[in-house]
C-alpha cells in the first residue's frame, strides 16, 4: 500500500464501481421514479461503464484521467446526477492536473472541490438533500484518516448521511416539487453515491 | 402511444435525418445531433448557439438559419443534450468573435452549457456568454425570474440576437440585445390533452375528460390551476390578464404576439384565440406588431396554446423585422 | 369536446376574423364566409375559386395569395358552403378572362360548384371551368377516378394553376395545366385518432387504443383497412407501395412528395416517414424534387399522416418552382 | 279554385310547408342519423323556412318567385338535399320564367324538370332510392289529374315509393357506403319528400 494514488489506482476504481453500480440499476431508476423521472439508475450504471470503457487507456496524468473520465460520463448521460458527477470529476482534474501522483490525505480535499464544484454548478446548498450532502459527510469522514480506513469510513459516511436527510424534504432537483412527499424518502443522488461508495475497491 | 415512428431510441436520429433531407440548403448535421447552418459559419461574425431536450420543433434545431441561429445541441426527448454536444455547437459556431449560449431556462440545460462552456475555454480558448430565456410566468413569482422556466418566447430572443449578429456586432452586443429581447417577453400557456415522450411510451401527465391546466410547462410541469375547460375568450382574458399583470402595458406600447400551438391545436383555434388578443390588447390601446400565429414551440401532440407577448422598442421591431431564414420562419428582406 | 372556441356557431366565422387579422397584407374578407386576396383582382387574369368545408386549414382559405388562388368560398366545418357564396368568390375572382372553380371532389361541393356556374353565367355572364382534385387512392379503384375524394394533392393543382394564371394565361390553359396537376398527383392518409366537429361535439370516428384506420377520408370516411398500429417504416412502405401501383414510377422521373400532417401529428413524425419516403424513391431511381413536410391540409386536430406524390414534367416543374406567396406557403422570387 | 296557379300561390304553399316541416325536423335528423350524417330534419326546417321568409315578397313572375325561393333555400342549406330541392326550383324557374300563371295541369311538367335538373345534378339516377324516385312516383301520380285532387294523390304516390323502396338498397348519397345496411331502411330523403308534400295546402 503506497502513499499515494496514481492514474492506475483511479483506472481499476472506475471498472469496479462500474461493476458494483450495475446491480443497483433497478433499485435506482425506481427510487428516482418515486417523485422523479425514474433515469437514475441507468444514468448511474451507463456513466460509469463508459468511464470503465475509457479507462484502461487513462494517462498517467491525473488531471487528464480526471478529464478523461468527466467526458465520458456526461457523454451517455446529461441528467441532473450525471453533470453533477462530471462537474465533480472535472474539479478533481483540475486539482490534480500535471500530477502523476496523488498522496491519500490529499482525498478530502479533492471531495471537498467536487462539492464545490457542484454547489456551483447546480446552484444548491448543503442541507438540500442532495449528493452534495453526502458529499460533505464523506469528507468530513475522511480528514486525517489513515487511507486504509478510507473506503471503509466513506461507506458508513454515506450510508449515515442518507439516515440523517430521510426525514428531511428535499429542496432541490425535480423532487422540491414534491417536497412534503419526500419526507421520509432517500434522496436518490444520495443513494446513489451510497452505491458508489460501496462499490469502491479496498485498495 | 399512437405515433408514427420506429424504435423509440432512434425518434430524434430520424427525425434529423429527414430534418436535413427535406432541408439541405437551411441546415447540414455535420456530427450526431448537432445542427448546423448549410452555409457554414461566418468568418468574424458572433456565434449563437442554442440546445435543448428533442419534441419541440421548430424549438431548438428549426431555428437554425439565416438572420437567426449557428448551431443546435440535441438531445434526447425533453432531455438535455451532453455538455461536450454543446461544447461542440460552440466550436461549430465559432467564427473568432465568440460565441453566445442562448437557451431556455431549465436545470439540465444550464448546468450543461455551462459545463460546456469551461470546456471550450480550457480547450479552444473560445469566448463566450450566457442568456437564459425564462418567459414562463406561470413557473415562478415576478421577482423571481431566474427560476421561471423558458417556452415559446425564445424564438423573440431568437430573432433580434439572430439579426444583431448578423449585422456584425460583437459579442457583447449580441448578448445585450439577446437578454433585452427576452428580458421583454412573457409567455403563458394552456394545457388541454398531454403527449407521449417515445421512450416512456405513456403520456406525460393525466387530466380528466373535460379538465384543463392553466400555466403547464411544456414537459408536463405544474401550472396554477386545474378547473374544467372554459370559452376562448374567458382563457385569453385570464392568459392576458396575468400577462400584463407581470409586465404592465400601456398605451402606444408596441408588442408582438405569438399565439403558439403545442402540437395539436389546430390552427383554426389560434385564430380563434388571436381575434380575442387584439380586442383586449387594442382596449388598452396597445399596438400589434407583426403578430405571429402558428406553431413555434411544441410539445409533439400536446393540446394547448400558449400567448407570448413581447414588447418591442425601436431596437426591437427593427431586428424583428430585419431579414432571417429557416425552414419554419421567414423574413423577407 | 376538448377544443379552445367560443360558440361552436362561431368557430367558423371567428377563425376566419382571426385570419384576416393577423394577415391583412394577404387576405381580406369583403363579405361572411368569403376570403379574397387584400390586394384585389387582377384586370385580365383569370379568377381561381376554391371552396368547401372549414377545419382543414390551410385548405382552403389559406391558398388564397399571389401565384395561388383569388378567393374562396367557406362552408361549416367539414359542409360544402352554399353555392351563392361560390357565386360570390366568382364574381369577386372576375378579371374579365373568366374563373375556374378548383376544388376536392366531394359530392356537395360539386354540386353546389355547378348550381353556382349557372347563376353567375346566367345573371353575370361569366365565362368558367371546372376542375375537382380526386388524388386520394384509398376512395375508389384506379378507373374510378371520378369517384375519389380529393385531399392534401389540391395543394400541387392550386400552385400549377395559381402560377399559370400569373403568367397571364388564358382560361383554357389555367384549366388545362390545373387538370394536368391534378392528374399528376396521388394520395393516401392514415388515421389515429379522431378530431371533433364543434358543433357535432363528438369524435368524426373512433378507433381502439393502439387501431390505426389505411385510406380513411379527412372527414373520417371509410378506408382501406384497420388494424394495430405499426411501425412508421412500414406504414410508408405500404402507402408509397399503393401510390406507386396506382401512378407507377420509373428511374429518372421527378416528382415533388408532400408528408402532410392531418393535424396532431408532429413535424417530428413527418420527418420520420420523410425519411423512409426518400430512401423508398431513391430505391426505383426517381428524383425528388421540392418535397413539402407540413400541415398543407387538415382535419382540425386529427392524428395521422398523409403522403402525395406529384410527378412532375417539365411545366409541372416550372410552375411548382413559380414565386407565390400566401400566409402557409412562399416560393420566392 | 282556379285553372291555373300564381305567385301567391307559392307563396302560400312555402309558407304552408315551412309550417309543416318543422314539426318532422327530429323525425328527419334521426332517420338521417342512421347512416348519415343526422342533419337532413335542419336542412328542410331551415331551408323551407328561408324560403317562407321571402315569399311575401315573391314577384308576380312565377320564374322569379322560383328562382328567389332556390336562393334562398340554398343560402341556409348546402348540405345535398338542399342542393337538390334548390336545383328543382331553379329548374322550375327556367321552365317558368316571365309567366305570372301557370295552368294546374303544368305541373307534372314542373316536376319531371326538377327531377331531371337534380338527376344532372346529382349524377344519380331513378331507382337509386333517393328524392328522386320520390319525384317521379309524384310526376306520374299527377299526369292527367284534376288540380283538386293533386295534393292527395301527391301525397299517396310519395308514401307508396316510399314502402315501395324501402326493401332497396342505397345506391346515392352518404348511405351508398353502407348499401347492405340500408336495406329495410327508408331513404331519409324520399321521407323528407314525403312530408313536404303531405305540408302542402289544399288549394
Ligand atoms: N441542482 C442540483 N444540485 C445538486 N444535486 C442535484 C441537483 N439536482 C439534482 N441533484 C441530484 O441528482 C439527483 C437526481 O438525478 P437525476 O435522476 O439524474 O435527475 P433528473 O432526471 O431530474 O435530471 C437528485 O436526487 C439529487 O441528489
Ligand atoms: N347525388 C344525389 N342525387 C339525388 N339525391 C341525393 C343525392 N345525394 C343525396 N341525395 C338525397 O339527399 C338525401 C340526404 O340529404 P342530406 O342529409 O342533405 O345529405 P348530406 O348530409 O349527406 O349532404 C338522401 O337521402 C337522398 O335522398
Ligand atoms: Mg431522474
Ligand atoms: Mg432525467
Ligand atoms: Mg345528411
Ligand atoms: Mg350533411
Amino acid at each position: 500500500m503506497s502513499a499515494e494514488f496514481t492514474s492506475a489506482d483511479l483506472a481499476k476504481a472506475a471498472m469496479a464501481i462500474a461493476a458494483g453500480v450495475k446491480g443497483a440499476t433497478d433499485e435506482l431508476n425506481r427510487q428516482d421514479g418515486l417523485l422523479g423521472d425514474g433515469d437514475l439508475g441507468i444514468t448511474v450504471s451507463a456513466g460509469w461503464q463508459a468511464v470503465a470503457d475509457v479507462a484502461p487507456q487513462f494517462p498517467a496524468d491525473i488531471g487528464k484521467a480526471f478529464l478523461a473520465a468527466a467526458k465520458a460520463f456526461q457523454q451517455v448521460s446529461s441528467s441532473s446526477f450525471g453533470t453533477m458527477v462530471a462537474s465533480a470529476l472535472m474539479a478533481a482534474a483540475r486539482h490534480t492536473n500535471g500530477r502523476t501522483a496523488v498522496p491519500w490525505p490529499e482525498v478530502p480535499e479533492l471531495v471537498a472541490a467536487a462539492r464545490d464544484a457542484m454547489m456551483s454548478r447546480g446552484k444548491g446548498a448543503l442541507g438540500d438533500k442532495t449528493v452534495m450532502d453526502s458529499l460533505e459527510a464523506v469528507r468530513v469522514a475522511l480528514v486525517g484518516k489513515d487511507h486504509a480506513y478510507m473506503r471503509l469510513a466513506a461507506a458508513d459516511a454515506a450510508e449515515a448521511a442518507l439516515a440523517e436527510f430521510r426525514s428531511r424534504p428535499n429542496k432541490l432537483g425535480r423532487a422540491r416539487m414534491f417536497a412534503d412527499r419526500s419526507i421520509g424518502i432517500d434522496d436518490p443522488g444520495m443513494l446513489a453515491f451510497a452505491r458508489i461508495v460501496a462499490s469502491m475497491p479496498d485498495e | 402511444m399512437k405515433k408514427i415512428l420506429n424504435r423509440p431510441v432512434d425518434y430524434v436520429d430520424e427525425t434529423l435525418d429527414g430534418l436535413i433531407a427535406v432541408h439541405p440548403d437551411i441546415y447540414a448535421l455535420p456530427e450526431r445531433r448537432l445542427i448546423t447552418r448549410a452555409a457554414g459559419m461566418r468568418k468574424g461574425k458572433v456565434g449563437i448557439v442554442t440546445g435543448g431536450g428533442s419534441g419541440h420543433l421548430p424549438v431548438f434545431a428549426g431555428y437554425v438559419g439565416s438572420g437567426l441561429l449557428d448551431a443546435c445541441a440535441v438531445g434526447e426527448v425533453f432531455a438535455s443534450p451532453p455538455a461536450d454536444k454543446m461544447a461542440s455547437a460552440m466550436r461549430h459556431a465559432n467564427g473568432g468573435a465568440g460565441v453566445l449560449r442562448l437557451y431556455g431556462n431549465y436545470g439540465g440545460d444550464g448546468m450543461n452549457f455551462d459545463m460546456a462552456g469551461e470546456m471550450v475555454e480550457m480547450e479552444d480558448d473560445i469566448v463566450s456568454s450566457t442568456v437564459r430565456v425564462s418567459d414562463d410566468v406561470a413557473s415562478a413569482p415576478p421577482g423571481e425570474s431566474e427560476k421561471r422556466r423558458g417556452v415559446a418566447g425564445m424564438v423573440y430572443a431568437f430573432k433580434a440576437a439572430g439579426a444583431r449578429a448578423e449585422e456584425m456586432a460583437d459579442l457583447d452586443e449580441v448578448t445585450r440585445v439577446a437578454r433585452k429581447a427576452a428580458d421583454s417577453c412573457r409567455s403563458l400557456g394552456v394545457a388541454l390533452t398531454p403527449c407521449v415522450v417515445p421512450q416512456a411510451g405513456k403520456p406525460t401527465f393525466t387530466l380528466a375528460d373535460n379538465e384543463i391546466e392553466m400555466g403547464m410547462g411544456i414537459h408536463g410541469e405544474p401550472g396554477i390551476w386545474r378547473a374544467e375547460l372554459r370559452p376562448a375568450d374567458a382563457l385569453v382574458d385570464e392568459m392576458i390578464d396575468r400577462l400584463i399583470t407581470d409586465m404592465p402595458l400601456s398605451r402606444r406600447d408596441r408588442v408582438s404576439v405569438l399565439v403558439n400551438s403545442l402540437g395539436a391545436t389546430p390552427l383554426e383555434e389560434l385564430y380563434i384565440m388571436f381575434r380575442r388578443v387584439r380586442t383586449r390588447l387594442g382596449d388598452i390601446g396597445v399596438d400589434i406588431v407583426m403578430p405571429l400565429v402558428g406553431r413555434y414551440a411544441t410539445s409533439m401532440e400536446m393540446t394547448g396554446a400558449t400567448i407570448t407577448l413581447s414588447r418591442l422598442d425601436g431596437e426591437l421591431e427593427r431586428l424583428l423585422k430585419a431579414p432571417c431564414h429557416c425552414a419554419f420562419w421567414t423574413v423577407a428582406a
